[in-house]
């Protein structure tokens, strides 16, 4: 009875302050909203913008959303991107010191979403941001099922960009689906997929290949495209396996596949469903000769921690980063300051995507922001989507962004083919022993 | 006078514990961020002051001692609360020191959470011996003041406590309320700032008095009318006063949307889908008795009906295709084929497992949901479900020409099926259908013998249950326009099952409240991020400790509940006279 | 007079132990017998497998005439038999009328639609419902009248609960009652009470009872036919007179020789 | 004969077949007939793609040193059952404390070499640790989730359980981290040991080893010692149990102590067989546990251990045997389906599980 009774006094206080609120406006309030704000240099173009601009009063932050998976079982994967997001807060004024930079001469204020890596989580997580009329950006969404056709509609029809660092399926950017408002700087599977079939097939010489998939649809699009590309390039698969993330006895499975003996193995899963492939095909006799390949959802330490010596001579499909980490910056200033705030290794291969997709969001901020000469500025939307989708030849830590006319901003992606235990993730200096880079066109 | 502090040191260990859990969870720091009030309140310090406050607060709470309650005079309880206060401090510096001993860098790896930052903010940048010193006397002023506080006078207390609280709450809504202001064109400025998006100070202490004093007015009022003698002709008032709370409600209901905007909208929204499956696993469980873990296979049914029967698209690497079977046709058309196959499904699951009892039963529901999802997402099914990527391109549900896309119309859909089904489990609770399965429920053997097919009747249950509950994926599908067999996994099961059994199991407007609680609360506080279902647990374990009997418990089991009252004010007379009759002994003896 | 339930060669083993061991027993319409016996001598799990609770292992069961083995329940409930529990077995949290109104489900037919659109016909047959279910409950006079009606079943006194039982089962309308010890734990007052009510039934509803009881007033007050049974058979039946006197009861009831 | 007649058109609606027992034997005879027919056909496939036989024997050994973690998971949902009539959601949270407890420890001992140097002591003390850690987290779940529920409606902890769950898995998540990681394992027990001639995976040796030690140990516990027949008592009927002096309270705690050893044992030997742990790792072994639990009999001892080995098997062998011959793409995705409709199966046939007792109720 008395907490009902409390409830109750809540709702009651807020609809008081709601009369509150209302009679402040009657009384005229004395305060200035930013909403009639002057606008001087930017008025035309505002007007212009068919959803208007983003007015930062002086003195107040920037908000740009994030929409990760930071809950649940892909929290590693949400998460891992959103330290990417913090730590380019931190570094905008050039050192990674704890301290956040500015943008324009503005705070960035960061409003996390959870997009729970399904559609619905995406649809409320969206919603929510959407209705911030501040919202400038968002950087997400993690999975790719929490973007298609929902997260990126929903931001869409505000106005807002959404970026993200590690939606992979090709349907996002595909003619006819893509919004108009969405980048990413993940690379497509199609790239992916493609590059490790011309590995398989070109370099490894394997005719016959077996591939297994978990439920997230990342995976089950990344299988499907090199299953294609290896059968058009006149290779024969012998299994299209499929798992759930959270099996852990897939030894019959293993079993099952060597019955054909195939050259390759693709999985392109997530740990530690990669590592304990790995680890348990070494016990199958009809796969002693199969070459592993995983793939960018495994390359985190725990594939080697788990799947320990068998891990030896897997080969891993990542992007090949190698040119610039030799630039030393993300192995001498991202990686230490990675590792200051988390307190631990990344935990998944995308923090540099997310890095590179609030940098690219930050530069084109700061080219179509309007100083309005008060210490406020104006954001024209629609400029700042142009910018950012006429983001060329920026170099990131994933290597050169340019984007193409649907959005995807990895588009000439380099995919390196390494070999355990020659890796990025245990040796920053890994070499890969396979790379190739393809564009978005030339795998069509 | 060290007995008399033992409270005090239980409740300040306790506290301390507390403290250095939110500290090595991360939430002192994650929480630090946002700010609440100016720019000094915020999240992560609220959370560090409440810890000695809250535990003082405890540790002086009034005790039965000989039967009698007693509340600490103020002396003790500012000792007591000290006491407390300090203890958790001391803890809390004892975790510094040996963090400061070992190593920051040598226990991250184990405790992730403690970092430079945690360090930092536990010793306000003062250095760990400062640091040590500020929370021991700080925590002891905390404590000092959580004891006072207790000992206030309730009346005093109450409204201060309920205007806190509100403020609290609304400086949590802050991603919210500022925007439904915008909405409804008032001005916002002198209640959130926009540079800290927390509320402004002036805002803080207007929302402060104006609580307060509104509780203090309707606490006062309260007290009042329960000592006043029952007035004649109330009854009638109760009635006039129903009617408008009924027609304020419906009223509230219908412009929603306008008054809340887009985020209430849309979390209304997916509280309307969870509640129209939630009255579906009511019939099934509430009123049948049968416990139901899978509910989540309705769900998905009703969603990949729909989809398929509507035109939907299959998501592959390679663009969207048609699925191997599906249909063209008109959404309100399809929605009765989807009933009418949750009805059979429901129905057939049921029928060969009628004989098992509850816990089998459970068991059997929770594989038949997991299969229904493994089935999804099969390669096997693929061609036909898309398989992990699922189906997109759902139809909007157009009606004469309009479509249900955005949150605020998807709200009116969601909302009329809600009506309808609250309409349906309210007229089903009250009829001779209701009340056979209430006397199965209460004792299937006997309500055999006295005529009731029980298992007809349960698989009655089960095709109604699942009928609604198809409905209620129907409509997630519409609401969602994807569908992918991530969306019901089994936690979604269990969370109507918590839905229906936090608001009162067979009783409907507990239902419709055990909703809002359970989904409308984490999506309205989502300042929460990644520790939402942290402490979402932990409400669920306090609510269900402190109000087992569910929020609205139905009316049958609240005439148990009265009666466990009356027996228990029984006891308390009785103890009462043989206390009485103790003392008089006592004096007795005293006497020469 | 017909013979209105006729138990002929039933034989029900739990386990390796033959609770009834081909049991032969009628009933008259219109009488009111009385099954006697000490405890373990398959009393209740006669009416058990009369009422459909346990399919018998062997034997035939007829009412009116025809087998009713291999029926459920509530079918068997349908066909006129309504019976009462040896341990009491209500709807704890249901009101007092509504138990009663239970007992009427199986005379009335409307379902869900009924339910949720409310014809006048559902209406009619709920006030109808109400109505039988009033009128059962009446029968115990002033006892479960009035405002007890709206109570929970479990607020009942003991001998309450006795009578509500009975209610209910008068509440489906039956041909034929089976009374499982009505008398148990009452009082002597309430005991005699109890004695008439059973022949009230007889007597102004028509009905035939079969009852099983301890007391001996109670017997000897409302039987017109007395069966004693013992390890599953009938060892004695006839009057009170000559059922009380018969030497094999007596001797199942002040226990049998120890062998040796 | 005519009478009969005259009954059944009386009746009506009213069947008088025994409809249950008609549905229950066409579906026996339509199960048996796909099984057969799948394992058939999967076992007549053309030579290059049948499985070999020690494909099969691999299957088979690996099944049970699965089923036997399971087997050791299903008995805290068992004993917990047995007492108090409730599903103990948060077990599977219960089991991976103890992996997660045990990790930092066997890390350690794999840098400092201590962990290959003296394998069997340090196994043992991993064991140990994880045990403390599940001990105590059952304890203080019993204590802060469940006691202060006693006498509630039946359903209500089951709810509880479910908010605990989700606690200590977003807590663990919150104190260690979000990430997989890899647990060591001692170098001893790389690669095989040839048993009756078939080569074993070592882990899987010791998992079987110290299960059945475990599984023993508790049976002798339960049947032998005064604590063990007090929690017997207690499961039979609570309410006599307290009259006859037994602090029920007590064997409450006792069974959630038990169950935690066990889940801690169960946490280690899956955390050694898999290699690798995470705050998300008790949720699908527990479910799995659950149903296993339930297959044997819920309540009962050796009814978990045989569910947890039935559903160990089925599931490594069921999905290659009856559906890769009738050619269904990925056949192992669906090994959850094969194994949860058998476990429906079971249950239409023993309703009681497969050692349960029937437990009739009485009028």
């Amino acid at each position: 009875m008395r907490k009902r009774t409390r409830f109750a006094l809540v709702a009651l206080v807020g609809a008081l302050a709601l009369v509150g609120a209302a009679c402040a406006e009657g009384g005229g309030g004395g305060q200035t909203g930013p909403t009639g704000g002057t606008t001087t240099g930017g008025a035309a173009d505002c007007e212009a913008d068919p959803f208007g601009c983003v007015e930062v009063g002086a003195g107040e932050p920037i908000t740009i959303g994030t929409l990760l998976a930071i809950s649940g079982a892909v929290a590693f994967l949400g998460l891992d991107s959103q330290y990417g997001v913090e730590l380019a807060v931190d570094y905008l004024d050039g050192a990674f010191d704890g301290n956040p930079g500015q943008i324009a001469g503005h705070d960035v204020q960061l409003v996390n979403e959870d997009d729970g890596c399904s559609a619905e989580g995406g649809q409320a997580g969206a919603t929510k941001l959407a209705a911030d009329p501040q919202m400038l950006a968002v950087i997400g969404t993690s999975c790719s099922s929490a973007a298609l056709g929902v997260a990126d509609q929903i931001l869409a029809d505000k106005g807002i960009m959404l970026i993200s660092p590690s939606n992979t399926n090709p349907n996002l950017t595909a003619e006819g689906v893509w919004t108009g408002w969405y980048a990413r700087t993940a690379h497509n599977d199609k790239i992916q997929g493609a590059i490790v079939a011309n590995f398989a097939y070109d370099e490894l010489g394997a005719r016959t290949a077996a591939t297994i998939n978990d439920e997230s649809p990342y995976a089950d699009a990344l299988a499907a495209v090199f299953r294609q590309v290896f059968e058009s390039k006149g290779g024969t698969i012998t299994a299209a396996e499929a798992i759930q993330s959270s099996d852990t006895d897939f030894k019959p499975l293993l079993t099952s596949i060597g019955q054909q003996s195939p050259d390759v193995l693709y999985f392109p899963d997530f740990n530690p469903a990669c590592a304990l492939i790995t680890k348990q095909a070494a016990d199958v006799p009809g796969l002693k000769d199969t070459a592993l390949i995983g793939s960018d959802g495994c390359a985190d330490p725990s594939y080697t921690d788990t799947a320990g010596d068998a891990a030896d001579g897997a080969y891993i499909s990542q992007p090949d980063t190698s040119a610039f980490q030799q630039g030393d910056f993300y192995q001498n200033e991202f990686l230490p300051a990675y590792e200051e705030l988390v307190g631990k290794d990344p935990t998944a291969a995308f923090h540099a995507h997310a890095f590179d997709a609030f940098n690219i969001l930050a530069r084109a901020i700061e080219q179509v922001a309007i100083d309005n000469g008060d210490g406020s500025i104006s954001i024209p939307r629609t400029a700042l989507k142009d910018a950012v989708l006429a983001t060329s030849g920026y170099q990131g830590i994933i290597g050169t962004i340019t984007c193409n006319a649907t959005g995807d901003c990895a588009t000439e992606v380099t995919i390196g083919i390494y070999q355990v235990p020659d890796v990025p993730f245990l040796d920053p200096k890994a070499k890969p022993v396979f790379s190739q880079t393809l564009s978005l066109e030339e795998v069509g | 006078m060290r007995g008399a502090l033992r409270p005090g040191a239980r409740a300040g260990l306790v506290g301390g514990a507390v403290l250095v859990y939110l500290a090595l969870v991360g939430m002192l720091v994650k929480f630090e961020e946002l700010r609440l009030v100016g720019s000094q309140v915020t999240r992560g310090r609220l959370l560090l002051v409440l810890p000695p406050f809250a535990a003082s607060f405890f540790a002086v709470r009034p005790r039965v001692i000989g039967g009698r309650v007693e509340q600490p005079g103020p002396g003790v309880a500012l000792a007591l609360g000290a006491v407390a206060g300090a203890l958790v401090g001391a803890v809390g510096s004892v975790g510094l020191a040996l963090v400061e001993a070992i190593g920051v860098e040598r226990i991250r790896p184990v405790f992730v959470a403690v970092s430079p930052a945690l360090v930092e903010t536990l010793t306000f940048g003062r250095g760990a011996a400062a640091g040590a010193a500020i929370l021991v006397v700080g925590g002891a002023a905390l404590g000092a003041a959580g004891g006072i506080w207790r000992a206030i006078r309730h009346g005093l207390r109450r409204p201060v406590e309920v205007g806190l609280l509100t403020v609290v709450t609304l400086a949590m809504l802050q991603r919210i309320v500022p925007f439904m202001l915008d909405e409804l064109r008032l001005e916002r400025d002198w209640l959130y700032s926009r540079a800290t998006r927390g509320l402004t100070w002036t805002g803080a202490v207007v929302v402060l008095v104006v609580a307060t004093a509104a509780a203090a007015y309707v606490l006062d009022r309260r007290e009042r009318r329960a000592l006043a003698p029952a007035a004649e002709g109330r009854p009638e008032v109760r009635g006039w006063r129903r009617t408008a709370l009924v027609t304020i409600a419906v009223v509230l209901a219908a412009a929603l949307p306008q008054l809340a905007g887009s985020i209430v909208s849309e979390i209304m929204g997916t509280v309307g889908v969870f509640l129209l499956l939630a009255l579906g696993l009511n019939i099934v469980t509430g009123y049948a008795g049968m416990l139901h873990l899978g509910f989540s296979a309705f769900f998905l049914i009703g969603a990949y009906a729909v989809a398929l029967l509507t035109g939907a698209n299959l998501v592959t690497a390679f663009g969207l295709v048609a699925p191997r079977f599906s249909a063209d046709l008109n959404f309100y058309l399809a929605l009765v084929l989807v009933v009418a196959i949750g009805a059979a499904v429901g129905a057939l699951v049921a029928a060969p497992v009628l004989r098992l009892r509850g816990d089998y039963l459970a068991i059997v529901t929770l594989a038949f949901a997991q299969i229904a999802v493994i089935l999804a997402t099969s390669s096997w099914l693929q061609p036909i479900t898309g398989g992990p990527q699922g189906l997109r391109d759902v139809t909007k549900a157009p009606l004469l020409g309009l479509e249900f896309r955005s949150a605020e119309r998807f709200y009116y859909l969601v909302l009329a099926f809600c009506v309808l089904a609250v309409f349906v489990s309210w007229r089903l609770a009250w009829s001779r259908v209701g009340r056979a399965w209430n006397a199965m429920r209460e004792d299937e053997q006997v309500a055999d013998a006295m005529g009731v097919p029980t298992g007809r009747y349960k698989m009655l249950g089960f095709a109604i249950g699942g009928a609604i509950g198809a409905l209620g994926g129907a409509l997630f599908a519409v609401k969602v326009g994807t569908v992918q067999p991530g969306s019901f996994e089994i936690i979604q099961s269990i969370t109507v099952l918590a839905v229906v059994i936090l608001g009162g199991l067979g009783s409907v407007p507990g239902v419709v409240l055990g909703a809002l609680v359970l989904l409308a609360l984490p999506g309205l506080l989502s300042q929460l991020e990644e520790f939402r279902f942290l402490i979402y647990g932990a409400v669920l374990v306090a609510i269900m400790i402190l109000r087992p009997q569910g929020l609205i418990p139905n009316v049958r089991r609240m005439r148990e509940l009265r009666e466990e009252e009356r027996t228990q004010d029984a006891w308390q007379q009785i103890f009462a006279a043989r206390q009485e009759r103790e003392a008089a002994e006592e004096a007795a003896e005293a006497a020469p | 007079m017909s013979r209105l339930l006729e138990v002929s060669g039933v034989v029900k083993r739990f386990g390796g132990l033959a609770a009834l061991d081909g049991l032969e027993l009628h009933v008259e319409e219109g009488e009111i017998v009385s099954v006697i016996g000490p405890n373990g001598a398959g009393k209740s799990t006669l009416f058990n497998v009369v009422t459909g609770l346990y399919p018998p292992d062997e034997g035939d069961v007829r009412f009116d005439g025809r087998s009713i083995v291999g029926l459920r329940p509530h079918q068997i409930t349908k066909l006129g038999i309504a019976r009462t529990f040896q341990t009491v077995h209500l709807f704890a949290n249901m009101t007092v009328l509504e138990n009663a109104m239970v007992g009427q489900h199986c005379r009335t037919r409307s379902g869900v639609f009924g339910a949720i659109v409310r014809p006048p016909s559902t209406r009619r047959e709920e006030e109808r419902i109400r109505e039988v279910a009033r009128r059962s409950l009446a029968f115990f006079g002033p006892r479960l009248a009035g405002y007890r009606q709206e109570q929970p079943a479990f607020v009942l006194s003991y001998a309450n609960r006795r009578r509500l039982e009975i209610a209910r089962a008068l509440a489906t309308e039956p041909r034929l009652i089976l009374l499982d010890e009505p008398t148990a734990g009452m009082n002597p007052r309430e005991t005699l009470e109890m004695r008439d009510h059973i022949v009230r039934m007889r007597d102004e509803l028509g009905l035939t009872v079969v009852v099983i009881e301890h007391d001996m007033r109670v017997v000897k007050g409302v039987s017109d036919r007395v069966i004693a049974c013992d390890y599953g058979r009938v060892i004695a039946q006839g009057t009170y007179e000559a059922v009380a006197h018969d030497p094999q009861v007596i001797e199942a009831y002040l226990g049998r020789r120890a062998v040796g | 004969m005519s009478e009969e007649a005259t009954t059944v058109r009386r009746l009506g609606r009213v069947e008088r077949l025994p409809t249950r027992r008609i549905v229950l034997t066409a579906l026996s005879l339509g199960v048996g007939a796909a099984v057969a027919y799948g394992s058939y056909r999967t076992l007549t496939l053309p030579a290059g793609a049948r499985y070999s036989g020690s494909a099969w024997r691999d299957f088979l050994v690996l099944g049970i040193a699965q089923g036997a973690v399971y087997a050791l998971i299903a008995l805290g949902y068992t004993l917990v059952y047995g007492i108090l009539r409730m599903i103990n959601f948060a077990h599977g949270e219960v089991f991976m404390a103890g992996a997660f407890g045990s990790f930092f420890f066997a890390d350690a001992w794999k840098e400092s070499g201590f962990l290959d140097r003296r394998p069997l002591l340090a196994v043992l003390l991993l064991v140990l640790i994880a045990m403390a850690v599940s001990v105590t987290v059952a304890v203080l779940l019993e204590r802060i989730a469940y006691r202060p529920l006693r006498g509630a409606p039946r359903l209500v902890p089951l709810i509880t359980a479910i908010g605990a769950s989700l606690f200590l898995q977003n807590t663990f998540r919150g104190l260690f981290g979000a990430q997989t990681r890899g647990y060591p394992k001692p170098r001893v027990l790389e690669g095989t040991w040839s048993i009756l001639g078939i080569p074993v995976q070592r882990v899987q040796v010791i998992v079987l080893v110290v299960a059945g030690v475990a599984l023993i140990a508790l049976t002798l516990v339960v049947a032998r010692t005064k604590t063990g027949k007090a929690m017997r008592a207690a499961a039979q009927d609570q309410e006599i149990a307290s009259l006859m002096g037994i602090d029920v309270d007590r064997v409450i705690v006792t069974t959630f102590v038990v169950g935690g050893m066990l889940a801690g044992i169960a946490g280690v030997l899956f955390a050694l067989t898999f290699g690798n742990i995470s705050y998300f790792m008790g949720f699908a072994p527990g479910i799995t546990a659950f149903t296993a639990a339930v297959l044997g009999g819920i309540g009962s001892i050796a009814g978990a251990a045989v569910g947890g080995l039935i559903i160990g098997v089925l599931q490594s062998v069921g999905p290659a045997l009856l559906l890769t011959g009738i050619h269904v793409p990925s056949p192992f995705q669906l090994k959850d389906v094969v194994t949860f409709l058998i476990l429906i199966l079971v249950l239409l046939f023993r309703p009681g599980g497969i050692l349960g007792t029937g437990e009739a109720e009485k009028v």
